[in-house]
């Protein structure tokens, strides 16, 4: 799984970008500029997806995270958008966070990079002819139309071995639906119907 | 209700205060004129609501007593800007009411040929601006065309397309231009096929029917508690029309029926108003072929007094029953005129009808109501 | 979209002597590190070409989007019997060039309090994301779409789901109270329409069976037959709910003068409101591409390939090029105009019907259309009237007969169930509600005096 | 003393076998594998929990809990990718983990957000360290 | 102020009588006048040389019009000259009145002349004896006086218990007469099932306030608001008595007589239209720079 030349150039600028909008993420005053560094961090990484050959997933992500799970944030934001966050944004124990936030983030990459120092396991070789199937050019005669091989097998495993879970999560949303819809009665509502 | 404070735009979040104050301003598009509605909402629903009016007063009472009767009668065509001829008649009638003049049949008919007229042009001009508050841009401009037919023909025969003015004391300052007659008869052979369009465009739209029918509802007995007349009255189902029950110049000889609602809701006001269109055409081709010759202006004194006393006349107003009151002292001018707007008591009626529903109903019912802030002013 | 034989051979072979030395200079133009590590067949094909394709596409749908607005307002003349826009340039051809630089002579106003960047963010937002849906749609057969990606609708969906940021953004950075309310308004209406709109996709996929654009035109030639038989009621869904995703026609709640004044969008002016003004006709431009291409075969036209066969070999190319390009503008012009035409015939629903229409009505139906179709490629497939070959589908004509009269009987079930969700609600089974609706209504026939009844 | 320079001299001979730094670095960046992708999620992840930490505005937290929950995604595709490569059985289990992941988040921020609107309404703030008593 | 004489009169139709029973029968007969009118005028017209202008048929009946004027305008000075000291309460009448269609007799009819035989308006003077002061016809319209402490129960008699139900207020005005230092609120009624209108006033002095009708008449809510706005009178239980055309801070009531009608210096003008102090005896022709 190497990403050379063209596709390595387009992995360093996302990354970039992500990164960037990361950090702002944080730190940014305005609640809204948050939302907003998060979406483009969301796009970097759906981008990231694709070059991971993971089109479904890149495509789920950005329609249903960024189209609908921020919409949602940004609707929240402009009800309540108080003024006093303008001043300070963080809370009193920002250096104690930062601290503990860092040091999780150092085991993290000791850990990753630990693991390639001693020949980690990354570094075998992909097989010739695996490297061969991945990185050959598509095939120009083959009809436009065919199934991209990820989406086809991804909807195959999501319904044959992975139902279970699917319908877990089905019923997870259903019971999200009924608790917001009982949050957000407002007194009027509920005097009615108690 | 109490006072609601004029201005008070002091919530900057929208969740945290639970009523709204939207004032629906001055120069709002939709509020026919410089009406002022502050509404009081929770969220989209209309809690409370107050019209503030007087930005177009301008003191015609006090000024009609201090004036010669004669000199009176322009402002009347200035008070409702839009049925202008039926205004003046109003105060016309009055005065010859109160002297016992006699007004030459020529001159009855040719009147009730031009008011009609105008109440043909005033309901054009509520279709216009009611659709077009609804969103039904296209109703507004067929509209507009058909009105622009009946503008020519006041043009040609008063000289003015909006203020016309050519009913005097006791008669009319001068006769019909020659094709008067055909031009009104061409107007009225065409306006049937224009009825039919507006009422193929409305009548069966699913949207036009959810968004009038049952908004502002009213019942008959609110309705004629709170003085409506005219088609808000007869919406609810109420036969009341003062060229009916209390005929003036030529009305009782002529035959045309009234149009009465059921629900007394927004789309049966439309249908009403839409069938005194029907009925309107229908006086005119009867007054159009009975139309005697001779002169058009009766015998009048060179300085008008009016003999002490009071008169209270009322004629049918394009918005509804338009009533003048005059106590004269015998002299030259009036001791105490006071005029009846129709469009003032209905507006009175607005709270009852659009509180409770939605912001977007409280502009469908304005435009039922057909008001003109002229006339409200005064 | 490689021909074996690149296109710009084809277009070398076939050239003058000026151009090919014309080609060679601008060769020498491209900057060395990037014609150093491709051979020059890859430079052509990943570089050149596609920038031509873009240049053309471009000045072809922005020329498209500008004189959609004239022909918007010249429909809109011709409906309310009124001659349109004919003073600037001929027959006012010209007016879409005088409003922009209208638009982008009026001084450009920013709010006092405003969120300067993000009311500058906000139409750029809205703008490239009704753009980027440009590059996926296929304009004709193989080399006329710029690129083929296996996952073209998926990407269009998500990108217009992006679009709504802008919306949003525009209201909040305003900071007044009106364009708040209209953003809130108008965000809540286009996420709950796209849900519907994605719904409608879905049952269609089961005869596409593919996202990628051009592999559902691909579909419909193979079949020689175009969906919208099939689909017929998801068509009418897609429809009422892409109008109602653009903020157009009856659903222009948003910014409806009568109520809230000019919705999110009052507070801008100059070149910002045009880039929204674009980003509207834009995205009006791309959804009825998209409806065209699911539903009415895109570029394809049943009669094409014999027509193309019939051709001489030099010409057949560019033939089928130039049928299914005016085949695409064709039908996208057709959707256009009904929107246009819903636009000035119906009167605007109130912001509770215009939700309830969304929620109540559009998505009960398509989740209903998803699971009639799928049953009915199931029944097909077992009857054997349709077979999966390589990923495409065979049918022959009774396949096709079986399928069509399916799709169009399956609008009265969905009828059914809609009837029996909306039973009760109010606004909108009015026949029940008003016992008549009298349109002549009860004439009083009063003699003059008499005391009324 | 002996043993360690003993040390430091094959420790050198291995360096000078090995490619320069320079080189290495070059390398890493042209060929860019799966633990590429882990330390940018890793970071990517820090930085939400840092977040979470950090913030006032409840509404911020839930956003840094989504940039870790996202930061989660790239690992799960990256694995997905690489065992692919590796000609592994089941290499789509990742890509159904992140569909899943995706699911789990829209909920809870529905519910979360219904959540802070119920408390706006009663406490009018939404600064995390001022809702500090547990029975208002 | 008489009805000119025609040159060929044909058995002119009889005035209608002072005392109109229904107002619409005296229509009818103005409306048969009015034909009767149209074809005695066509008669001459066609008599008349067809072609030769009718001229001289005209000129004739201008003459007797003139003379016909001069002497009705001198009687209506000699009328106006004796009716100045009428002791009647009512304001000064001219007695005058061009009831009387007969040429030769001029009979003037009284402006407010006493109503004897209504069924009705006995009934009502019965059940309120006193308190109604008269009951008079002016122009053949029905009045009523009423006590103002007593106006809103004939009000509330006349809306619910009363043979004839006025259902419909349709208006509620007042008249300011400086000279008895009282105004007089006026109630127009109207009966939609008998179709009949009936006008009661009340005499009130300046400062004493009147009860308010607007829980009878929802109408009424609005009407006495304007009647305030423009008066002064105060309606004593009106659920919102604001003023509702003048804006909030106007000092004074413009309908008053002694209210002058040419621009005049007020306080609210000066503090919201910030029109500088006018410098006395400056020309107001509208030059306020």
């Amino acid at each position: 799984m190497l990403l050379v030349g063209w596709e390595a150039v387009f992995f360093w600028m996302l990354t970039l970008v992500a990164l960037f909008a990361a950090v702002f993420t944080v730190s940014a005053r305005n609640p809204v500029h948050c939302a907003l560094f998060l979406i483009s961090t969301l796009i970097a990484k759906g981008a990231l997806f694709l070059l991971l050959r993971a089109e479904f997933v890149a495509g789920a992500q950005i329609l249903v995270y960024v189209g609908g799970i921020l919409v949602l944030f940004l609707f929240v934001l402009m009800l309540v958008n108080t003024r006093s966050e303008v001043e300070n944004p963080f809370n009193r124990q920002d250096k104690v966070g930062a601290f503990i936030a860092a040091l999780v983030g150092l085991a993290i990459l000791g850990a990753v990079t630990y693991t390639q120092q001693r020949g980690g396991f990354f570094k075998t070789k992909p097989s010739a002819d695996r490297m061969a199937i991945e990185n050959a050019k598509p095939d120009p005669n083959a009809p436009a139309g065919v199934i991209s091989a990820d989406t086809e097998t991804l909807g195959v495993t999501l319904y044959t071995r992975a139902v279970l879970p699917f319908e877990i999560a089905s019923v997870l949303l259903l019971m999200a639906i009924v608790g917001s819809v009982l949050l957000a009665r407002d007194r009027r509502q509920e005097e009615t119907y108690d | 209700m109490n006072a609601i404070p004029l201005v008070t735009h002091h919530t900057e979040t929208l969740f945290d205060s639970e009523q709204m104050v939207l004032s629906m301003g001055p120069q709002h598009p939709s509020t026919h004129g410089v009406l002022r509605v502050i509404l009081k909402l929770d969220g989209e629903r209309v809690v409370d609501l107050d019209c503030d009016i007087g930005y177009l007063h301008r003191g015609a009472e006090k000024i009609f007593e201090n004036r010669l009767y004669p000199m009176i009668a322009p402002y009347f065509d200035r008070l409702d800007y839009i049925a202008a001829v039926s205004n003046g008649l109003l105060y016309v009638e009055t005065v010859e009411k109160a002297m016992g003049l006699e007004v030459p049949p020529r001159a009855q008919y040719l009147r009730v040929i031009l008011t009609e007229l105008n109440r043909l042009s005033s309901h054009l001009l509520w279709l216009a601006t009611h659709a077009l508050d609804i969103g039904g841009f296209t109703v507004f401009l067929y509209a507009f065309r058909e009105r622009e037919e009946i503008l020519k023909i006041f043009e040609n025969f008063f000289g003015a397309r909006l203020t016309c003015h050519a009913f005097r004391i006791g008669g009319m300052t001068y006769d019909a231009y020659p094709e008067f007659e055909a031009q009104v008869r061409a107007f009225c052979d065409l306006f049937p096929k224009r009825l039919e369009e507006y009422e193929t465009l409305l009548n069966e739209n699913r949207i036009w029917l959810g968004r009038t029918v049952g908004i502002g509802i009213i019942s008959a007995e609110d309705a004629i508690s709170l003085g409506l007349t005219g088609a808000p009255l007869r919406g609810s189902g109420v036969d009341y029309d003062v060229r009916k029950t209390d005929p003036y110049e030529c009305y009782a000889d002529l035959e045309f029926d009234i149009p009465i609602g059921e629900n007394g809701d927004t789309f049966d006001r439309y249908l009403v108003r839409m069938e005194e269109m029907r009925q309107s055409r229908r006086i005119i081709m009867q007054a159009l072929d009975r139309l005697p010759d001779g002169p058009v202006m009766g015998k009048v004194p060179k300085v008008i007094r009016v003999p002490a006393g009071e008169v209270y006349h009322s004629i049918e107003g394009p918005k509804g029953e338009l009533g003048l009151y005059l106590v004269s002292d015998g002299g030259t001018k009036p001791y105490r005129l006071r005029m009846r707007p129709a469009s003032f008591v209905n507006l009175g009626a607005l709270r009852k009808m659009a509180v409770g529903s939605l912001v977007s109903d409280v502009v469908a019912v304005i435009g039922s109501l057909d008001i003109v802030l002229g006339e409200i002013d005064r | 979209m490689m021909m074996t034989q690149g296109p710009w051979m084809l277009a070398l072979s076939a050239s003058p002597k000026w151009l090919e030395s014309l080609v060679e200079r601008l060769f020498a133009y491209l900057p060395a590190w990037l014609t150093s590590s491709l051979a020059p067949t890859e430079v052509a094909d990943f570089i050149v070409w596609p920038l031509i394709q873009i240049g053309v596409m471009l000045v072809v749908v922005l020329t498209a989007v500008a004189y959609l607005t004239l022909a918007e307002r010249k429909v809109s003349a011709w409906i309310q019997v009124r001659v349109g826009p004919n003073r600037t340039g001929p027959l006012g051809l010209l007016q879409p060039a005088a409003d922009g630089i209208k638009l982008l002579i009026k001084e450009d106003v920013i709010p006092f309090k405003a969120d300067k960047t993000v009311f500058t963010l906000a139409p750029i937002i809205s703008m490239v994301c009704a753009f980027i849906v440009l590059a996926v749609l296929p304009y004709g057969p193989h080399y006329a779409s710029i690129t083929n990606i296996n996952i073209g609708l998926l990407f269009i969906l998500s990108v217009s789901s992006v679009g709504v940021l802008g919306i949003i953004l525009g209201g909040w950075a305003s900071n007044s109270k009106y364009p708040l309310l209209g953003a809130l308004r108008s965000s809540a209406q286009m996420v709950s329409y796209e849900a519907a709109i994605g719904l409608t996709i879905v049952s269609a996929l089961i005869f596409t069976r593919t996202f990628s654009m051009q592999g559902i035109v691909e579909a419909q030639r193979s079949l020689g037959i175009w969906f919208v038989l099939f689909l017929f009621p998801s068509f009418i869904v897609f429809l009422i709910s892409v109008v109602a995703e653009t903020n157009r026609a009856p659903f222009d709640l948003a910014e409806a003068e009568s109520e809230l004044v000019g919705g999110f969008h009052t507070e801008y002016s100059g070149f910002r409101f045009s880039i929204f003004f674009i980003a509207e006709y834009a995205n009006m431009v791309v959804v009825s591409a998209i409806g065209a291409t699911l539903y009415l075969g895109g570029w394809y036209v049943p009669g094409m390939d014999w027509v193309a066969a019939r051709l001489p070999e030099a010409y057949r190319e560019a033939a089928l090029t130039l049928m299914g390009v005016t085949a695409f503008a064709i039908k996208c012009g057709a959707i256009l105009y009904l929107f246009i035409w819903m636009r000035w015939t119906f009167p605007r629903y109130r912001y509770d019907q215009l939700m309830e229409l969304g929620w109540k009505w559009l998505m009960p139906a398509a989740l209903a259309n998803i699971a009639l179709t799928a049953t009915i490629f199931i029944v097909g497939k077992e009857l054997g009237l349709v077979r999966s070959a390589g990923g495409v589908l065979q049918m022959d004509w009774q396949g096709k007969l079986f399928f069509t009269l399916a799709g169009l009987l399956s609008m009265f079930p969905i009828l059914a169930l809609l009837n029996a969700i909306n039973r009760n609600s109010k606004s909108f089974n009015l026949r029940a509600q008003r016992t008549t609706i009298p349109v002549s209504t009860r004439k009083v026939k009063l003699s003059p005096g008499v005391k009324a009844a | 003393m002996m043993t360690f320079l003993a040390l430091a001299a094959s420790w050198a001979a291995r360096q000078a076998s090995e490619p320069s730094l320079m080189e290495r670095y070059v390398q890493g960046l042209k060929e860019v594998d799966a633990s590429k992708f882990l330390v940018l999620s890793a970071i990517i992840f820090s930085l939400g929990m840092g977040g979470v930490l950090i913030r006032r505005n409840i509404i911020v937290i839930f956003m840094s809990v989504e940039l870790m929950l996202s930061a989660a995604n790239l690992n799960f595709i990256a694995f997905a990718r690489y065992w692919q490569t590796q000609g592994g059985l089941y290499a789509y289990n990742g890509h159904v983990m992140t569909i899943f992941v995706i699911v789990v988040a829209a909920a809870e921020a529905a519910l979360g957000l219904g959540l802070l609107l119920a408390l706006y309404r009663n406490r009018e703030t939404i600064a995390a360290d001022e809702i500090n008593l547990l029975k208002w | 102020m008489s009805d000119e004489t025609k040159p060929a009169p044909e058995g002119q139709p009889s005035a209608a009588d002072a005392e109109r029973e229904a107002k619409v029968a005296a229509a009818k007969a103005k409306a048969a006048a009015a034909k009767a009118a149209g074809e005695s005028v066509a008669a001459p017209a066609e008599s008349a040389p067809a072609q030769a202008t009718p001229t001289d048929a005209d000129k004739e009946a201008k003459i007797a019009a003139a003379k016909a004027k001069a002497a009705a305008a001198k009687a209506a000075r000699e009328a106006a000259g004796d009716g100045g000291d009428a002791p009647k309460p009512a304001p000064a009448k001219a007695p005058a009145k061009a009831a009387a269609k007969a040429p030769a007799k001029k009979e003037v009819a009284p402006a407010y002349a006493e109503i004897k035989d209504d069924a009705f308006i006995a009934a009502l003077r019965a059940s309120f004896q006193d308190d109604i002061k008269e009951a008079v016809t002016s122009n053949g319209q029905q009045i009523v006086r009423v006590v103002p402490e007593r106006a809103r129960d004939l009000l509330w008699y006349l809306r619910y218990d009363a043979a004839i139900r006025f259902d419909m207020l349709t208006d509620v005005t007042a008249a300011h007469y400086p000279e008895r230092k009282a105004f007089e609120v006026v109630y127009q009624l109207y009966s939609i099932p008998e179709n009949r209108r009936l006008r009661v006033k009340a005499e009130l002095p300046e400062d004493q306030p009147i009860y308010t009708v607007s829980d009878i008449w929802t109408a009424a809510n609005w009407l006495e608001r304007e009647a305030y706005d423009m008066f002064g009178i105060v309606f004593e239980g009106h659920p919102d008595l604001r003023r509702i055309l003048l804006p909030e801070g106007w000092v004074g009531f413009p309908l008053r007589k002694e209210y002058p009608v040419e621009y005049r210096h007020n306080e609210w003008v000066a503090e919201n239209l910030n029109i500088l102090e006018i410098p006395e005896g400056a020309d107001l022709t509208g030059k306020f720079d």
